[in-house]
């Protein structure tokens, strides 16, 4: 009975020699490379982020034990950067759901043919390069030339000259609107194809059942869905939480530092301070936060969509 | 409580990708009698489905009527034709419990708190639900979800109750059980019930009168007993039936006035047909059909029997199936059922086979229609 | 009855209208500015109606504007993210096939850490590789952008391609290794054969990843080996905003990746859920 | 060509299945039948004798090798996939030929090889064809080919080979299956679920309850003598009647004593004497029992009982008739193999001979004789 714990099995069964030998070299290279290129990454980050690393400059390299992690808490700039983050987050991901799940439930009740047609024309925005969409908005929402500002003052909503990028309120509200644009088809696509993939019978027995749309949505669409909104969300808010590209391109976290996101301010500590010690210490916090939200994530994904 | 009329209905699928026309069904016309049920069985792809799911509603005819009674149904969604459908996959709303699943399709109707109560105990109870009504419907077995669905359609009392092959997906103890169930079921309802299935022996159990579907064509609308004992065509003759009719290639030939059958490839036996010669005349291809459990088999030559070889015995308890290679076509061997006896034909051994006049069926071959029953 | 489905279309019509609208409209624009001349553009009233001209992707073919680097960054970008896109796909998916066919101990906890690598910020892993880079020399090498490229594509190649072999009935495996071929053959040309469509899916998904990354690229790119986000994000630098211009860049970027998008509609939500949701 | 014998293996699959203690040998040139319902371990003890699956301990010998832990090309043995495990990227004769391509014979031999096989199997016609196209049928024959096409196995695994079919095709296809096995005459090993199946094919029958061996041997001993409740349930053509009752001693005579009749089985006295007065089931083989439409003339002492009953219903299945006969309440299944009609509520006589009742022991399910 011994051998029934055995290491390494096939399908229900251990693994003999040769199998094993094949298992070793089939996982071998990859692993490889996330050890290299994810380890290393990850505990040299932890080892100098309890240290007084600056890079290129002329500073000891010596221990300093919590210190970088204190003064990043401390420091109003990253409480405020994480502060926007969070904002950030919560709205932009709030939106794209709202958004997305009333349209995916939208197209599933009335059960157009054309879907498959929407769905190329929806995705669009999904498969840009974000620095693409960043200019594209940059542009947009340029005073001058931008059809942002020129709609909105055609229909008497704002002045012309207002530059939205530059005003803290209008310019986080312009990174999220950007960011919605180019994530709402994401969550819309992935509710669409979970509310697809309810069997077939289940949808025609409850119509069958003299169900109505509003019934079919509230009792079997959405109590089937849950798991798979779960999944897309946790991924959005990990993903929302890493922003980077757009808001560099933006706004470069301007004006001032009021759109400054994590990322963006991790960079800056790293490359216009060349404080690296310190950027770690702020990185491992960030990746502290997206552990969390992960683990969640792993859990759902264990128990099985 | 109504009768169910079909009127030339077809059904032809499109596919986009290869312009392909598919067609499901052709020309099914048939009326289906109030309070009875009505047996659709044929072959898995034969469209006996599509048609169930025309009748529901779920996906309309491209061609011809359906009527529930003188109302014109076939193009109404769902809702307004209550129909009730049964899966062959049970459905049951797992995420709901089975009281919930039973009340549902009382509940999207409005109907009062009270009365979904009162009515979701009465259909328990008849179903033998009672005891499970507070659990949650995920992870109960295949059986008792079968239940929940019948229940759910049995609650709303629908005038049609449409069975789409439910039985076929239960372990066997089960399936024999709740075929008993769903009998008592449906005698009780006084609903007309259309039952789809591949499986003959559930249709000939079941039902009062069988369509019986092959490659979207109806061979054959007629009582069970008709169905075995005169098949309108050969495929009813080889659908129907364990094992299926012996088919075999015939001649017509002339002599002396009178008009035989004989076997192709086999000289020395031949059938007294000149009774039908007229309906036979006009056939180029005779086709002689006789089931397994009427051939006699003698193991010394009488006059007018067939030699054959033993290749295959199988023995079935009280009966044995034996594969006797002949000399005939297109099949060269012929299927005997006979009572288990002491003296049965071992493997290897010649036998003669002797067919009685009465259970002769005469088909014309290329068209496959009966022609000639050989009972007076 | 009639009159409430009609309305019911209508209704649809134009929350979809409005949708693709929303989504595409701003694409619509990018593409029409890369067409416009310089006049067009500086416009104070947008140009719907102009006459149309190639001049701004002649000019980048051409090189002759301050854009110089664009040619050499489209072609860094291909390449780059072709050699390192088709080397994950052969590394991951030998990887996948072991997960997907072997039960051993440990298998989904090692399964969810590589899953964990596509959650980890990237600035977490490029600051040490950058630190790392510039002391070995590989800052500003292909090579260091291809290695770091390659580990990035291999949590989603595992799960992508497991995803797809798990579909793949076990019993073919253990047919083939009945008919006495070796693992590595029934890898080749048993399974993966039959999981084509899935790889080729997974394979452009990693394409279009890789093609948009951006961080990477910024911190351990020098203007040779820029790759095209980079060479986009520094054209903003120059004295004037050559608007023309970079729309004909972003037209550029998006056309390899639009046609994937097309050919992929089917494997989108795999994709992007890492399989999670089929 | 060899034997194989399988020595006290045990294997667990999870918490559902285990494999406890399985021994039993297939003889050279025969058929040996595993027969289980679902999930019953058949599955397993393929794999494991294939070599996909490693026991957690046993022995399994080819021959006179030990080929316990060899790989699975090392044990010159060919299995059948109930799945069938086609490759569906190839054509039909790259699947037939893969295992001969594997030993690297040279491409003239198997093309000859193969052509024989498709030619035996009426597959000639699709060789070129993806295995997508074919029918249900021809797939069936594909994976039997591709399993006969290494002539030199010596053991030819097929694991329900026939399940996926319809039971129009299956039906023919055992048959065929029949005349097969006694042209090429290897030794075989074969599971199904399908009683019918086992009874007509096999040379030796083994039933599988949950994992472990209930009883082996011919198929008809097995069906004369089942040895429990489970055995005389699923090996049968048609569910077995289960009765239950008791055994009791009335002057000189023994009583079985049933909610719907007695029948005094004193000729039993031997095999029953110690469940006098204990519980029992009586088990009667619908296939076994016969109905009467008028009275019979009783000649004492007799083997053979008349139960008067009337028909509760009846049901025509194919060519048979399924009578339920109705005796005080209970329901007795009757199978007629013909077509006979009765009128509900007529009153018949069930009629049985002892030497077909089967008596188990109510508490341990086991059989009294």
């Amino acid at each position: 009975m011994a051998r029934n714990r055995s290491f390494l099995r096939i399908g229900e069964t251990a693994v003999p020699g040769k199998s094993r030998l094949f298992l070793f070299f089939s996982l071998a290279p990859a692993f490889a490379f996330i050890l290299f290129f994810g380890i290393y990454p990850f505990l040299f980050a932890c080892f100098y982020s309890v240290r007084s690393f600056y890079f290129g400059l002329n500073v000891d390299n010596v221990f300093t034990g919590m210190s970088n992690y204190h003064n990043s808490v401390i420091d109003p700039l990253f409480q405020y950067s994480m502060f926007v983050t969070l904002v950030f987050v919560i709205v932009s991901v709030g939106l794209q759901l709202l958004i997305g799940v009333g349209a995916a439930i939208l197209f599933s009740v009335i059960k157009t043919k054309a879907y498959k047609y929407i769905q190329v024309f929806l995705s669009l925005p999904l498969m840009m390069p974000p620095v693409v969409t960043g200019f594209l908005w940059w542009y947009l929402f340029n005073t001058d030339l931008g059809i942002v500002n020129y709609y909105l003052s055609y229909f008497g909503i704002m002045p012309r000259n207002v530059n939205l990028l530059a005003n803290p309120i209008t310019a986080l509200a312009s990174i999220i609107y950007a960011d919605v644009w180019m994530w709402t088809p994401f969550i819309m696509i992935v509710t669409y194809a979970a509310i697809q993939s309810i069997p077939n019978d289940v949808m025609e027995a409850a119509i069958i059942d003299g169900a109505k749309d509003r019934h079919l949505i509230r009792k079997i669409i959405l109590p089937r869905i849950k798991t798979a909104l779960l999944v897309v969300l946790l991924i959005r808010v990990i993903d929302a939480f890493r922003t980077y590209d757009l808001v560099y391109v933006l706004t470069g976290g301007g004006p001032g530092t009021s759109t400054q996101v994590a990322s963006l301010e991790i960079y800056n500590t790293a490359f216009l301070k060349w404080f690296l010690g310190q950027s770690f210490a702020q990185a491992l916090m960030l990746t502290a936060i997206l552990i969390l939200v992960g683990n969640i994530l792993i859990y759902l994904l264990r128990r099985g969509v | 409580m109504v009768k169910v009329v079909l009127e030339n209905v077809g059904k032809v699928f499109k596919s986009s990708k290869e312009a392909k026309e598919t067609i499901a069904v052709k020309g099914f016309t048939a009326e289906f009698p109030s309070n009875k049920v009505v047996g659709i069985l044929g072959p898995s792809g034969c469209g006996k489905t599509t048609t169930l799911r025309a009748i529901a509603g779920l996906d309309p005819p491209s061609e011809g009527k359906i009527y529930f009674d003188d109302k014109d149904v076939t193009y109404l969604p769902p809702i307004e034709r209550d129909a009730a459908l049964l899966f062959q996959f049970a459905v049951v709303y797992d995420n709901m419990t089975v009281f919930d699943n039973l009340a549902f399709p009382l509940m999207v109707k409005g109907v009062e708190k009270e009365e979904i109560n009162k009515r979701v105990k009465e259909t328990a109870e008849f179903l033998g639900l009672s005891n499970i009504l507070k659990k949650k419907a995920k992870g109960l077995p295949a059986g008792i979800n079968q239940k929940i669905a019948l229940g759910r359609a049995i609650i709303r009392k629908p005038k049609v109750l449409l069975l789409d092959e439910p039985l076929s997906s239960l372990d066997p103890e089960s399936r024999l059980y709740l075929r008993r169930e769903l009998k008592n079921v449906i005698r009780s309802m006084e609903t007309t019930a259309v039952y789809v299935t591949h499986d003959q022996s559930e249709a000939m159990t079941l039902c009062d009168k069988i369509a019986v579907m092959n490659e979207g064509k109806v061979h054959q609308y007629d009582t069970p007993e008709n169905i075995y004992m005169n098949p309108a065509t050969t495929f009813v003759a080889w659908f129907i039936g364990e094992p299926g009719m012996n088919l075999i290639d015939c001649s017509l030939e002339e002599s002396e006035g009178k008009y035989y059958i004989k076997i192709d490839g086999v000289s020395d036996v031949s059938f007294d047909v000149s009774k039908w010669s007229d309906i036979l005349k006009k056939s180029e291809k005779i086709v002689l059909g006789i089931r397994p459990e009427f051939i006699t088999i003698t193991k010394a030559y009488k006059k007018n029997s067939m030699k054959g070889k033993c290749l295959v015995v199988e023995s079935f308890g009280s009966f044995a199936l034996l594969d006797i290679l002949t000399n005939c076509s297109p099949n060269n061997i012929i299927k005997v059922k006979t009572p288990l006896s002491d003296d049965l034909p071992k493997v290897d051994e010649d036998i003669y086979l002797k067919f009685p006049t009465e259970y002769i069926r005469l088909f014309d071959k290329k068209s496959g229609e009966l022609r000639v029953v050989m009972t007076e | 009855m009639k009159v409430s489905s009609l309305i019911k279309f209508v209704l649809v019509a134009l929350v979809t209208l409005i949708l693709i609208a929303y989504f595409d409209l701003p694409i619509l624009v990018m593409i029409i500015t890369a067409f416009k001349q310089r006049a067009d553009i500086f416009t104070p009233v947008p140009k719907w109606i102009f006459t149309p001209t190639l001049k701004n992707f002649a000019d980048i073919f051409a090189g002759t504007t301050t854009m110089a680097e664009g040619t050499l960054a489209i072609r860094n970008s291909l390449l780059f993210v072709t050699i390192s896109t088709v080397i994950a796909m052969f590394i991951g998916s030998l990887a996948a096939y072991g997960f997907s066919r072997f039960k051993f101990f440990g298998r989904e906890d090692l399964l969810f850490f590589v899953l964990s690598q596509r959650f980890m910020p990237g600035i977490v892993i490029v600051l040490p590789m950058f630190v790392l880079y510039s002391s070995v020399g590989l800052r500003g090498t292909p090579l260091g952008l291809i290695l770091l490229y390659i580990n990035a594509a291999l949590p989603f190649v595992i799960w992508m391609m497991r995803s797809f072999f798990d579909e793949i009935p076990r019993e073919i495996d253990e047919a083939a290794r009945l008919d006495g071929h070796s693992w590595f053959t029934i890898f080749i040309k048993f399974v993966l054969p039959v999981a084509r469509n899935g790889f080729l899916a997974t394979f452009l998904f990693s394409f279009i990843f890789g093609w948009g990354e951006f961080l990477f690229a910024l911190i351990l790119t020098t203007p040779e080996s820029w790759t095209m986000p980079i060479a986009i994000v520094n054209s903003r630098v120059s004295s004037e905003i050559l608007w023309g211009q970079i729309a004909a860049y972003g037209v550029i970027s998006i056309i390899p990746v639009f046609i994937i998008a097309v050919a992929l509609q089917k494997y989108l939500v795999r994709g992007m859920t890492l399989g999670a949701v089929k | 060509m060899a034997k194989l014998v399988v020595e006290n293996v045990t294997k667990k699959y999870g918490p559902a299945l285990t494999l406890e203690k399985i021994s039993f040998t297939a003889e050279e040139g025969q058929i040996t039948v595993l027969l289980s319902p679902p999930n019953g371990g058949k599955t397993g003890i393929c794999k494991i004798v294939a070599g996909l699956d490693e026991v957690d301990s046993g022995k399994v010998y080819l021959g006179d090798r030990d080929i316990t832990n060899l790989e699975p090309k090392e044990r010159n043995v060919s299995m059948m996939f109930q799945k069938l495990a086609l490759y569906p990227n190839m054509n039909v004769f790259e699947n037939i030929a893969s295992p001969l391509k594997a030993r690297h014979l040279p491409p003239s031999e198997v093309k000859k090889q193969v052509e024989a096989i498709a030619n035996k199997l009426k597959i000639s016609h699709t060789l070129y064809r993806k295995p997508g196209t074919l029918s249900g049928g021809e797939r069936q024959r594909v994976a039997l080919s591709r399993a006969l096409v290494k002539s030199d196995a010596e053991l030819y695994i097929l694991d329900e080979p026939l399940t996926n079919l319809d039971a129009k095709i299956r039906a023919s296809m055992r048959a065929e299956f029949k005349i097969l096995q006694k042209e090429i005459n290897q030794t075989m090993l074969y599971a199904t679920p399908d009683p019918i199946e086992a009874l007509s094919l096999a040379d030796k029958l083994i039933v599988l309850d949950r994992g472990k061996i209930v009883q082996q041997g011919t198929p008809e001993d097995i069906y004369r003598n089942s040895v429990n409740k489970f055995v005389a349930t699923l090996v049968g053509y048609y569910p077995i009647n289960l009765i239950e009752g008791s055994i009791i001693e009335r002057g000189k005579k023994i009583i079985l004593q049933t909610d719907a009749f007695e029948i005094e089985i004193s000729k039993l006295r031997n095999s029953v004497k110690d469940y006098i007065n204990s519980k029992v089931t009586l088990g009667l083989r619908p296939e076994l029992l016969n109905i009467a439409k008028t009275e019979p003339k009783t000649q004492e002492p007799s083997d053979l009982f008349y139960i008067k009953g009337d028909v509760f219903e009846f049901e025509i299945r194919g060519s048979d008739t399924v009578v339920y006969v109705k005796i005080n309440d209970q329901i007795i299944r009757v199978l007629e193999s013909k077509i006979t009609k009765y009128d509900t509520g007529m009153t018949v006589w069930l009629q049985f001979n002892l030497k077909d009742i089967y008596l188990f022991d109510a508490a341990s399910e086991q059989l009294i004789r």
